[in-house]
């Protein structure tokens, strides 16, 4: 049964064996060669140092094609035309899947074609010198980025290929990205993720770990994803991570942005030991943009805004042609200079917005009796509190498509756009929480005279592609 | 009786809010919604046409690999001997593409019509009602108690 | 000597005669047949209707091409394409010089060639017939904007066209649009416009008027952009205007740009007596732009922003190609767009920013202080120490060409880039004010190590175009 | 002795906020710097040219009527019988054009360079003194003392 517990060198040593032998790239894994070439690395080129020694906040796209040589373009392209201070390596879905085959077939195909028939870079299939190759050729830190639940060989390649930051976690990569990975393998497959980064990091090789706080990117409260955050940053601290970066996705409304960063970092420092680098990473909505350039710039723009007063460490950046398909590069790169020019006019104002303290507040009282449930849940163990309390539902994932969470949350925005729960379920909150989410709501339904229903749910999912924060019906407030 | 139709996301797409939005609104159309959820493989998609003898098969794809999921779609829905309107829609391709080829080339593949994102519930009621002929009277009721 | 009284019917009459028959589509204009003609008109495109009765900020773009059609197509397309509430017509700079001759000599060009070899639309060669055809094609309320010191024929035909707002004044079109017009005939030529539009009032046909708040666009410290709206209100309202949109441009700092707003409108209100409708009108940056579209999409957002949070009674928007030259339909929609999608994600939010009533109370004060001065000196007639004012530099604008300015203010923005001011030069302001200027710049002066001298106005003058708020010498803060 | 250069909007043109940068960084750099402000006729221009026996003439124009503005210039500044380098620079047409095409509008008009209104002043102060062979020494003094 799974636990919070390091693993020891020799389970290190023979579950490396195994990942490494999962596809033929996997044999060009060498530990003591990988530090060494890690070392070889200018310091503008490491991730957590860059990342920490930051003091404003550093912006960072997404973006992966199949080929290297296109990716390499690409990430330049971010880097020169788009201003980017940290480079991402999106992975394609074939290999979040484990299905090297299939991305093998893809980055053939796109190589005779010239198409990118998949959607992001197949790293494992580049293997660690093509990696290597991606590394040397861009000026600026990489991460890899990418949604995969058993990311052992993607992270043992990448790692040994010079990337410094990996994003991902048992939960938030599985939860959101998947239907029917068990969620104690995942927590498993994980560990040795993590394992492997603190086993760098204890040769003086810092790996930066990130894991995903958007979710779903649809409408998620921010108790739960902080809640989700804190506990992936507690498991990989346990393996030996020394610089975490958690997540957080906006959700639009600037007060409660603003808030649930702060509470994100309080807690996060709270939470995990001193010897632990917490950083913050905000990512610009998440949730379906609107279908039109010039509208979408105005989400980007908020989420800028937001940024500029919340103060993270990071920030991920959309582009205007999010609600189409992969963005191409110019668009990709307009998306971090709108989000540069607003945040550079705006973070030295220096804004504080009334009403963020009481909601920080209510944030991090939720999001605490979440944790310590899941704490007590695993008799202190937060691996098993974990796995405990996604079986009862006492921990849920709004819009979630894995058979390992309930789904049975349901958010909806309140009447000024902050995202309440609307249906509860077996979520592990008070009852003083509760109805404070509950008279928010109530006031929203009596603003526009009409039931909570699912009805309300599906609005709010819709409202921001259709122009507004709040899905009010036809008509308005 | 109501109309049966199948709902899912193929491959390993877990894009799951557009359905959910769908399944909702079709029932609420007054279908009989199977939904198979995120990352259901070709077979998933045909063994349930063919369990619950339905009438459409609603495919969905966001992630941007629905070409290559849907290869040899049809041939198995034939081979199952399955007379079912099919549909796609979502992000059908990776990138800024044109949409007209895109639609073009799943036609090709045989679906019926190909829907792009900016399609929502009511585009696909109102081409199911037309396309499977669901009786005006039907319609109109389910208008009314909704 | 010009006097803050009424025009008499008479002298109203006297006037028109002389303005009609200053180029000959003069002769077209007919009073009780355009008062017949504004009657025929529907509720929704009556400006003022319009206006005060809306509930959110309404949006408004810029846009005037030669040829009628043309013009036509382009508001159509605003409308549209891009959701403005109220339309536009800009003059071309021939028609505000009086020019009358070279503007019909652009005009045949343009239809003869195609090109837009005018930057606006020549109403007045339009004429009468022209305009109504217009006002007849487009579906919502359009107003005139222009930069005409001597708008009496323009103003003249508009109206008689079926245009119900007109924008400008004495000062707002005299000192930053011109060199040598003299100030006291503009105020006169003004005088005469708003008679007529006061007269048009009178008949039941309301002519919303606009002084233009921005003035130069370029770091105006809002007391002096409020004392002089607040003057020329006073100065239209005593001609019988009784819808006043006053008018300010955004400096970028949503503190004082919202309580500067707020300023303007408490001082519109206290000064201009209960027969008077005031509304507000904030118009996105007015200075000059990044040279590329995605950061002006982030000025553009932060516009919409501050629009959101300052709640005024209308938005003129800018478009991402205001940098290079006349924008595109498409791009002025797009700005019009990416406007309105911040600001209905926003506007419900229903955001309070610290410290805005300190700067209010600042800004309120100076105003004040300004207005008084203008008005002791012209022993309560405000036309008259209005002259004097400028004469003295007790009142004055920076960078402004006028030789009815001093221009010897000096704008530089603070630590937390409010605009404050450098140089008083005469300026009307108390040694209390002074002194809160003066502590604001000495302590930027101390952040970035340097002396007060004209480079930091001149860093300043280019900060936003080249991405940052405030002008810091190389390296920052 | 320092180099005169003219320097004025013109047309009826009242961008003033482009010429006030140029004429502070002109002086800086060591020019005599006449300028003529906003709304400058091309007489205006000329006949200063003349009386201040000025080396160069920079004509800033951004409201679009640059090429309405400045036809018959070079006309008048050769019949004044005046050998001056001519610059014009701001945004020089109306809307969103091609520069090239632009700058071969002006250029033939008869202007020596044509800056577009991306170019402040460091490019008019770097093309100056190539153009007016200013002695490397007084371009250095000039940079010592700012
Ligand atoms: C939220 C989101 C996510 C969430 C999904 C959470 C979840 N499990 O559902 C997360 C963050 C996990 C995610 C992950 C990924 N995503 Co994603 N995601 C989105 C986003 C922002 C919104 C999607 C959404 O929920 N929209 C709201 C719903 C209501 O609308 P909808 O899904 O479009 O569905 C409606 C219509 O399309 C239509 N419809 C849909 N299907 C069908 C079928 C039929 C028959 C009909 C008639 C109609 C129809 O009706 C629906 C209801 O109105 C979109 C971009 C966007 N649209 O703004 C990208 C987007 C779909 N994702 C994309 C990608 C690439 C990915 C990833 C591969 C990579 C990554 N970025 O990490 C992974 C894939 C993971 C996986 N295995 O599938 C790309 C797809 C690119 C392409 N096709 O070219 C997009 C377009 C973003 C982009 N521009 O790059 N994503
Ligand atoms: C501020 C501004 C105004 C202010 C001007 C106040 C004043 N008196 O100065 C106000 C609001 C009054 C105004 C009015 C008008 N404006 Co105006 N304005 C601007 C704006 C936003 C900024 C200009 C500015 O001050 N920039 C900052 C300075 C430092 O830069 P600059 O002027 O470009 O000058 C630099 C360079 O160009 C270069 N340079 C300039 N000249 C020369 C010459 C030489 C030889 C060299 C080497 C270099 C050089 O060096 C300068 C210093 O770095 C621009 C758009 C923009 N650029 O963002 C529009 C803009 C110039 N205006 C425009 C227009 C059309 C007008 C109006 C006709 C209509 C209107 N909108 O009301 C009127 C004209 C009035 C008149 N009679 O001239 C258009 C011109 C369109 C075109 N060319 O296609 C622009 C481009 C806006 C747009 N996109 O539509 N404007």
């Amino acid at each position: 049964m799974v636990r919070d517990e390091r693993l020891t060198d020799d389970q290190l040593h023979r579950i490396d064996e195994r990942v490494r032998s999962a596809w033929p790239t996997g044999a060009a894994i060498d530990f003591e060669d990988a530090i060494e070439y890690h070392e070889t690395l200018p310091d503008h080129k490491r991730f957590a140092t860059v990342l920490e020694s930051a003091d404003r906040p550093l912006l960072q796209p997404r973006a992966g094609v199949p080929r290297l040589e296109e990716q390499i373009d690409l990430l330049e392209h971010l880097r020169t035309a788009g201003g980017a201070d940290l480079l991402p390596t999106t992975i394609d879905s074939y290999t979040r899947d484990n299905e090297y085959g299939k991305a093998e077939d893809g980055l053939v195909e796109a190589r005779e074609t010239g198409e990118n028939t998949l959607n992001g870079f197949p790293a494992v299939n580049h293997g660690v010198d093509g990696c290597r190759e991606l590394i040397e050729a861009v000026d600026a830190p990489v991460e890899v980025r990418h949604g995969t639940p058993d990311a052992r060989l993607l992270a043992a390649i990448t790692f040994a290929g010079g990337f410094e930051s990996f994003e991902g976690g048992p939960i938030s990569y599985n939860i959101p990205y998947t239907k029917e990975h068990d969620l104690a393998e995942t927590i498993e497959h994980w560990q040795y993720v993590d394992r492997l980064a603190g086993a760098y990091t204890e040769r003086g090789v810092t790996i930066n770990r990130e894991p995903f706080g958007p979710l779903t990117g649809t409408l998620v409260p921010p108790c739960i994803a902080i809640a989700i955050m804190v506990i992936e940053g507690m498991l990989a601290a346990t393996q030996g991570v020394r610089s975490i970066t958690l997540g957080y996705g906006q959700v639009g409304n600037i007060v409660q942005d603003v808030a649930a960063l702060h509470a994100l970092r309080a807690l996060g420092e709270e939470y995990l030991h001193d010897a632990v680098s917490v950083t913050t990473v905000f990512h610009e909505w998440m949730g379906g943009f609107p279908p039109d350039e010039a509208r979408a710039n105005g989400v980007i723009g908020l989420g800028a805004m937001t940024a500029a007063v919340a103060n993270p460490d990071k920030v991920i950046t959309k582009s205007p042609q999010e609600f189409e398909g992969v963005p191409t590069k110019e668009a990709n790169a307009a998306g971090l200079r709108t989000t540069r020019q607003l945040i550079n006019m705006v973070i030295e104002q220096d804004i504080r917005i009334e009403g963020v303290d009481r909601e920080l507040n209510l944030i991090q009282k939720a999001s605490r009796e979440l944790i310590e449930r899941v704490l007590s849940l695993g008799d202190g163990d937060v691996a098993r509190g974990t796995l405990a309390a996604f079986e009862t539902g006492e921990l849920d994932v709004p819009f979630s498509p894995s058979d390992s969470a309930k789904g049975d949350v349901l958010p909806a925005r309140d009447d000024d756009g902050r995202v309440r729960i609307f249906e509860f379920a077996d979520l592990a909150l008070s009852e003083e929480v509760k109805e404070i989410h509950r008279n928010r709501l109530d006031s929203r339904a009596r603003t526009e005279g009409r039931e909570q229903t699912f009805r309300m749910v599906a609005d709010d999912v819709d409202a921001i592609s259709d122009g507004m924060l709040i899905g009010r019906p036809a008509g308005g407030r | 009786m109501a109309t049966t139709v199948i709902l899912g996301v193929i491959g390993s797409d877990a894009h799951v809010v557009g359905i959910t939005i769908l399944e909702r609104a079709l029932e609420t159309a007054g279908f009989d919604v199977v939904n198979l959820g995120v990352q259901t493989s070709q077979e998933g998609f045909v063994e349930a046409a063919d369990a619950h003898d339905a009438e459409a098969v609603l495919v969905s794809s966001l992630y941007g690999h629905a070409e290559q999921d849907c290869r040899g779609f049809h041939r198995k829905i034939t081979a199952a001997g399955l007379d079912v309107t099919t549909y796609i829609g979502g992000n059908l391709s990776v990138g800024q593409n044109d949409f007209e080829e895109t639609r073009e080339t799943f036609r090709e593949m045989g679906f019926d019509r190909v829907f792009d994102s900016e399609a929502g519930p009511e585009a696909a009621i109102t081409a199911l009602k037309r396309d499977l002929g669901m009786r005006e009277a039907e319609a109109e009721r389910t208008a009314i108690s909704t």
